[in-house]
């Protein structure tokens, strides 16, 4: 068994008003920050996991991100990396 | 045995000694109790416990002369929390305490878990926590800093509240450039228990197993305690200890925890291991049973990697508690933690001779009298002096007329729009009020009150204390706080019971804060006794001091009082057209230190208003009285902006705002020692409520008035919902739609802190 | 009548659902989330809180407690079931209700009497209403707003399916101010606003407590 | 100016306490994910920026994490692309 690092990113779906996203470029604006068109904020999960491989690692990964770690009515999630720890 | 140094630890230099904040005379104290050099691991224990936060070396014997006694006294200072009984067989369990300076470096992360500490000191008394309050103090709104911290103390106080399912109730904000560079965050949480089912912290039982029960232990603000003992400097950001974060989640299964493990009967103590972590739940609860502890430190669950005995003693981590454990039921206490999905490890066990010892494994790392540690710490007794230039300023006049040709309407709506006075909805809607179904009236008047399940009874609840009035006269500051406290419980018809305290001052070893304090206690001190509202209890908070000086010195007072019949509550809004307003106890019309005074003159000065001890009673028996004969439509007291402010909050807290007509004349006087008619609308009198009753009560309040003393005019009626606001006196006359000044007092908060720069994303925006 | 009340680890209006329904004349247990056992309850109720925190989404977490498929199992036997707020974003998680509750859309947690008017009757909570009554109830949650895609706000729509909304103040943003739905089957509920805070004159409203006084209609079978 | 898709990720401390973090290792568990050993849970920000050149883009995102997007005192945070929008 070995460490690895995954990385799951999951964003709300673009369908979707994203208020915070809102919330954040009108800040930056006021904060002086010129041309930022759009923002949006998702979640970054970091799993540390105990694999056989990179690639049963890869394969956990994206079971949780089915199961648990991403809601598919309004949400939609990458694996961004998997690196060993 | 002896305690021996362990390998890599850092010798004992001075200035080792200094960054433990004790002085060469305390080390020399520490080696007369010992016997010996202290070992680094006992330099951190010491240097805990007799920080101020925990050992009050400032303010023991200042504190010493609260009254503290009364019949419905159960438990006065000294435990967990103060205890009163409320009747019927259940019993009121309340304290307030500060995080000030870990919300200056972190506002969400350091307001959650002032309200995570103070619930669990409420809890391990054996009391379901029902309410919580907060008190808070920020700079100015108009710059970004103060609008950041507030944001995320509003917020950190209500996602931890929110979680834990205890319903936030009250509190008070105000705002001055005093706060900024040290903002107030003052957290009260109010329990109840049945009388018969109060625990106390005291160890017990030599041979009792001593268990840690919830978190793991990690390396989370090391050295707070100390650190809540120093002014913020640019230093104190290097030296700050790692941020504390909440999680009320586990705190939400703490409470049920331990809730069940005290009824259960399994443990005979139980404390909260809060600032100063293991080392002073540990001390404080052996100390308190006079009996030993001998705890191995590495058989303490953490949550990182090499830790050391002195960072598992000192570390503040939150959601854990010290349980002793009745012997041989170790298995019973770990089965209730489980089923709440917690932890519980045994750690040590009671002994019969008084030493705090703790090992590592099989190394003794600290051996401690155990009650020297606790009750031998230094007291100190600071010079004490009033600044001169405080006192030039009490003593300036205030300008003739109470200022030149204002214009009162245009006053009244820039009083109203106010952060210190405009309604804090903003904050309260984002705490949850109701959660627990007993919140009966919430934030937005006076005192808020809860019922009492399975009995009559109503719990009235409030907190604050204006910081101005201290600052230009401590003494008459002091009496104050305690006044307004019991005239909030008083106007929705609860006799006041007993007081906690959260006393934040600047650096006590400075003469002029000192004297701040012991005048201001000694305010407090006597309002108390003459209002039989005993101190039980409370927390003191000094050094809250930024390079640009102290806070003003602010005595938060946090107050529980009740009503035996809680359908007998009275709210602050009018009730109902053509009922008579009526102005209880005598208007003087003091302006000085007032908001409206400030608003004129952009400063702070003159005597700020006096309270009459007598009449303060008087007027609170008068209003309990008038509302247990159910005389009383609606009650409000006058604090901040005066009369005027009082009479257009009780018109727009109406669910339909509703006008009225009042003619102040009559509490003017007679010309020609009439007061001007700024002093009668916006002095801020302590000891005035104002009353609407039903016309054909009216006659009865004033028998009610008369009997108690309390001067009573008549000054107006309660018009219909939407009308206007009518103020006359003298010659002037004020005149607004109501809609439109509840228009600028909702609008004062959200206006400045809605929207723009200052947002946290980490505090989820 | 038997309501049986599921709690969560950090469900914390738990204490006050079993309080309605026993004004409301029933009887009423607990059921711990671990439990698979309804105890023989004619009704559940997914109460309000913070189940785990609500960490990572609202009811992500408790979804997938044990006891959740004895909750699917008494709602596929066309039985009632009623998720209040924490309970409503659990069911929906759980996909016994369609849709989403996000983030409110003023990122803050918002808690205050709004009024909800009943849109239908015909479903075992709102038997006892009028369509169309506007009840006043305490709104307390921090990610309330509905969402689902146009289809299914539509088909919800069409199929009457709509059980409360928000009439006038939406707190939250939700999707047509939708502030309650329910299944095909019409058993059932969830909503956001909170009526077992509602069901006594003293606590500033009772319009809620006919949700919990459900007599005849009861047992649904 | 061109347009630029900046990412950041912004993460608690390692030192603090996720209790997020915490929750979500449990569900998985108890889901029945094996080899998990930790999980810690932050943010993403998208952000699409109107910007010369992409180092100008980036520097923008490095300055917006400074000020608004991360809290410097618990949480540490990285710019993991910048990409022709
Ligand atoms: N920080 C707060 N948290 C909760 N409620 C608050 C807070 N600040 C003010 N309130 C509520 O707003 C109302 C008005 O507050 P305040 O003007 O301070 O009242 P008073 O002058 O009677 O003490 C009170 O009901 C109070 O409890
Ligand atoms: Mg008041």
């Amino acid at each position: 068994m070995r460490r690895f690092r995954a990385r799951v990113r999951v964003m709300p779906r673009p369908s979707l008003l994203d208020p915070q996203g809102q919330a954040v470029a009108h800040a930056l604006g006021e904060l002086g920050f010129r041309g930022v068109a759009a923002v949006r904020v998702g979640r970054t999960v970091e799993l540390t996991l105990e694999a056989e491989s990179a690639e049963a690692a890869r394969e956990g990964a994206l079971a949780m991100c089915g199961r648990l770690l991403a809601n598919p009515v309004t949400e939609d999630f990458a694996l961004d990396a998997v690196e060993p720890a | 045995m002896s305690a021996r140094a362990r390998e890599g630890d850092p010798p004992l230099t001075p200035e080792l000694v200094r960054r433990h904040g004790l002085t060469a005379d305390e080390l020399e104290r520490i080696r007369g109790i010992l016997g010996r050099d202290p070992t680094y691991v006992e330099l951190g224990i010491f240097s805990a416990l007799w920080s101020e936060h925990c050992a009050y070396k400032h303010s023991r014997p200042v504190l010493k002369s609260f009254p503290t006694d009364g019949p419905q006294v159960l438990q006065g200072p000294g435990e967990n929390a103060g205890v009163l009984r409320l009747g019927h067989g259940w019993a009121v369990v309340f304290k307030m305490e500060s995080h000030n300076h870990p919300s200056a470096v972190e506002p969400y992360q350091g307001a959650a878990t002032g309200v995570g500490g103070i619930l669990r000191d409420i809890f391990t008394m054996g009391a379901r926590p029902v309410a919580l309050l907060d008190s808070l103090r920020f700079g100015p709104l108009e710059r970004e800093r103060p609008r950041y911290l507030m944001r995320g103390v509003v917020r950190g106080i209500g996602d931890y509240g929110n979680c834990v399912g205890v319903p936030t109730v009250g509190g008070d904000v105000a705002f001055d450039d005093a706060y900024e560079g040290n903002p107030l965050v003052n957290a009260m949480c109010v329990g109840l228990v049945r009388e018969d089912e109060l625990i106390r912290a005291r160890a017990a039982g030599p041979g009792n197993p001593v268990m840690v029960v919830g978190s793991r232990t990690g390396r989370d603000g090391i050295h707070g305690a100390s650190f809540a003992s120093a002014e913020l400097s640019a230093q104190s950001e290097s030296r700050r200890p790692q941020v504390q974060v909440g999680d009320p989640f586990t705190e939400k299964l703490l409470i049920e925890a331990s809730l069940e493990l005290i009824g259960s009967g399994h443990i005979v103590a139980i404390q909260d291991m809060g600032a100063a972590g293991l080392t002073s739940s540990a001390a404080e609860m052996a100390a308190r049973g006079g009996v030993g502890v001998d705890l191995d430190a590495r058989a303490v669950p953490v949550r990182e990697t090499e830790m050391t005995p002195y960072e598992v003693l000192l570390s503040e981590s939150q959601e854990r508690m010290l349980v002793v454990a009745r012997r041989g039921r170790e298995r019973e206490v770990e089965a209730i933690c489980r089923t709440w999905e917690l932890t519980a490890t045994a750690i040590g066990r009671v002994t019969d001779d008084g030493v705090f010892r703790v090992r590592w494994g099989d190394e003794v790392v600290a051996e401690i009298p155990g009650r020297d540690l606790v009750e031998r710490a230094p007291v100190y007794a600071p010079a004490a002096r009033e600044s001169p230039a405080i006192a030039r300023l009490r003593e300036r006049a205030l300008p003739a007329g109470a200022g030149p040709g204002q214009d009162l309407g245009a006053a009244l709506e820039r009083l109203l729009d106010l952060p210190t006075i405009a309604s804090k909805r903003w904050v309260y809607e984002q705490y949850d009020t109701s959660v627990q179904t007993s919140t009966v009236m919430g934030p937005g008047g006076d005192a808020a009150v809860l019922r009492v399940r399975g009995t009559p009874l109503g719990l009235a609840v409030t907190s604050g204390g204006s910081g101005r009035y201290v600052w230009l006269d401590p003494y008459e500051g002091g009496k104050a706080a305690v006044a307004e406290a019991a005239r909030n419980i008083a106007v929705t018809g609860a006799r006041p019971l007993g007081i906690t305290d959260c006393l934040n001052f600047g650096n006590p070893e400075k003469p002029e804060v000192f004297y701040q304090f012991r005048e201001a206690c000694r305010g407090i001190a006597d309002a108390c006794r003459a209002l039989g509202t005993p101190v039980t209890g409370g927390n003191v908070s000094f050094y809250n001091e930024s390079p640009a000086g102290a806070v003003y010195p602010t005595p938060m007072i946090g107050m529980v009082g009740v009503l035996p019949d809680v359908s007998r509550r009275v709210g602050a809004a009018f009730r109902a057209p053509g009922d008579v307003i009526v102005c209880l106890g005598r208007v003087r019309g003091e302006l000085g230190g007032s908001q409206y005074l400030s608003l004129v003159t952009g400063e702070v000065f003159g005597r700020p208003p006096r309270v009459d001890l007598e009449a303060a009673r008087a007027l609170v028996d008068c209003l309990v009285e008038g509302a247990e004969r159910g005389l009383l439509a609606s009650a409000h007291d006058v604090s901040e902006g005066g009369l005027a402010v009082a009479l257009a909050e009780c018109g727009m807290l109406a669910p339909e705002p509703l006008g009225f007509d009042a003619d102040l004349g009559a509490v003017a006087g007679a010309p020609p020692d009439a007061l001007p008619a700024a002093a009668v609308l916006f002095g801020e009198d302590q000891g005035v409520a104002v009353v609407s009753v039903a016309p054909a009560a009216a006659a009865e309040l004033a028998a009610v008035a008369g009997r108690h003393g309390v001067p009573l005019a008549a000054i107006g009626t309660v018009g219909r919902p939407g009308g206007a606001a009518r103020l006359a006196v003298g010659g002037e006359r004020v005149e607004r739609p109501v809609a439109a000044l509840r228009r600028g007092y909702e609008n004062g908060l959200p206006r400045r802190l809605d929207g723009g720069a200052g947002m946290s994303l980490a505090q989820g925006a | 009548m038997k309501f049986a009340v599921v709690r969560f680890p950090g469900s914390n209006c738990d204490a006050d659902a079993f309080a309605a329904a026993e004004a409301a004349g029933a009887a009423a247990t607990y059921v711990w989330h671990r439990s698979t056992d309804l105890e023989g309850a004619d009704v559940v109720v997914l109460p309000g809180g913070f189940s785990y925190g609500d960490y990572l989404r609202a009811g992500a977490i408790a979804r997938f407690s044990p006891v959740l498929r004895a909750v699917a199992a008494h709602a596929a036997a066309g039985r009632p079931v009623l998720g209040i707020c924490n309970g409503f974003q659990v069911l929906c998680e759980a996909g016994l209700l369609p849709g989403a509750l996000v983030r409110n859309a003023g990122l803050a947690f918002v808690c205050r009497q709004v009024a909800v008017r009943v849109e239908t009757d015909a479903t075992p909570f709102t038997a006892r209403y009028r369509p169309g009554q506007v009840l006043r109830m305490p709104v307390a949650h921090g990610e309330g707003r509905y969402v689902a895609d146009e289809a299914t706000l539509d088909r919800l729509e069409r199929e009457d399916r709509v059980v409360f909304r928000y009439a006038g103040d939406n707190p939250n943003g939700a999707m047509r101010d939708i502030a309650g739905i329910t299944n095909e089957g019409r058993n059932v509920v969830g909503l956001m606003p909170h009526p077992e805070r509602a069901v006594e004159a003293a606590l500033g409203s009772d319009d809620g407590a006919a949700v919990f006084a459900m007599a005849a209609v009861a047992a649904g079978v």
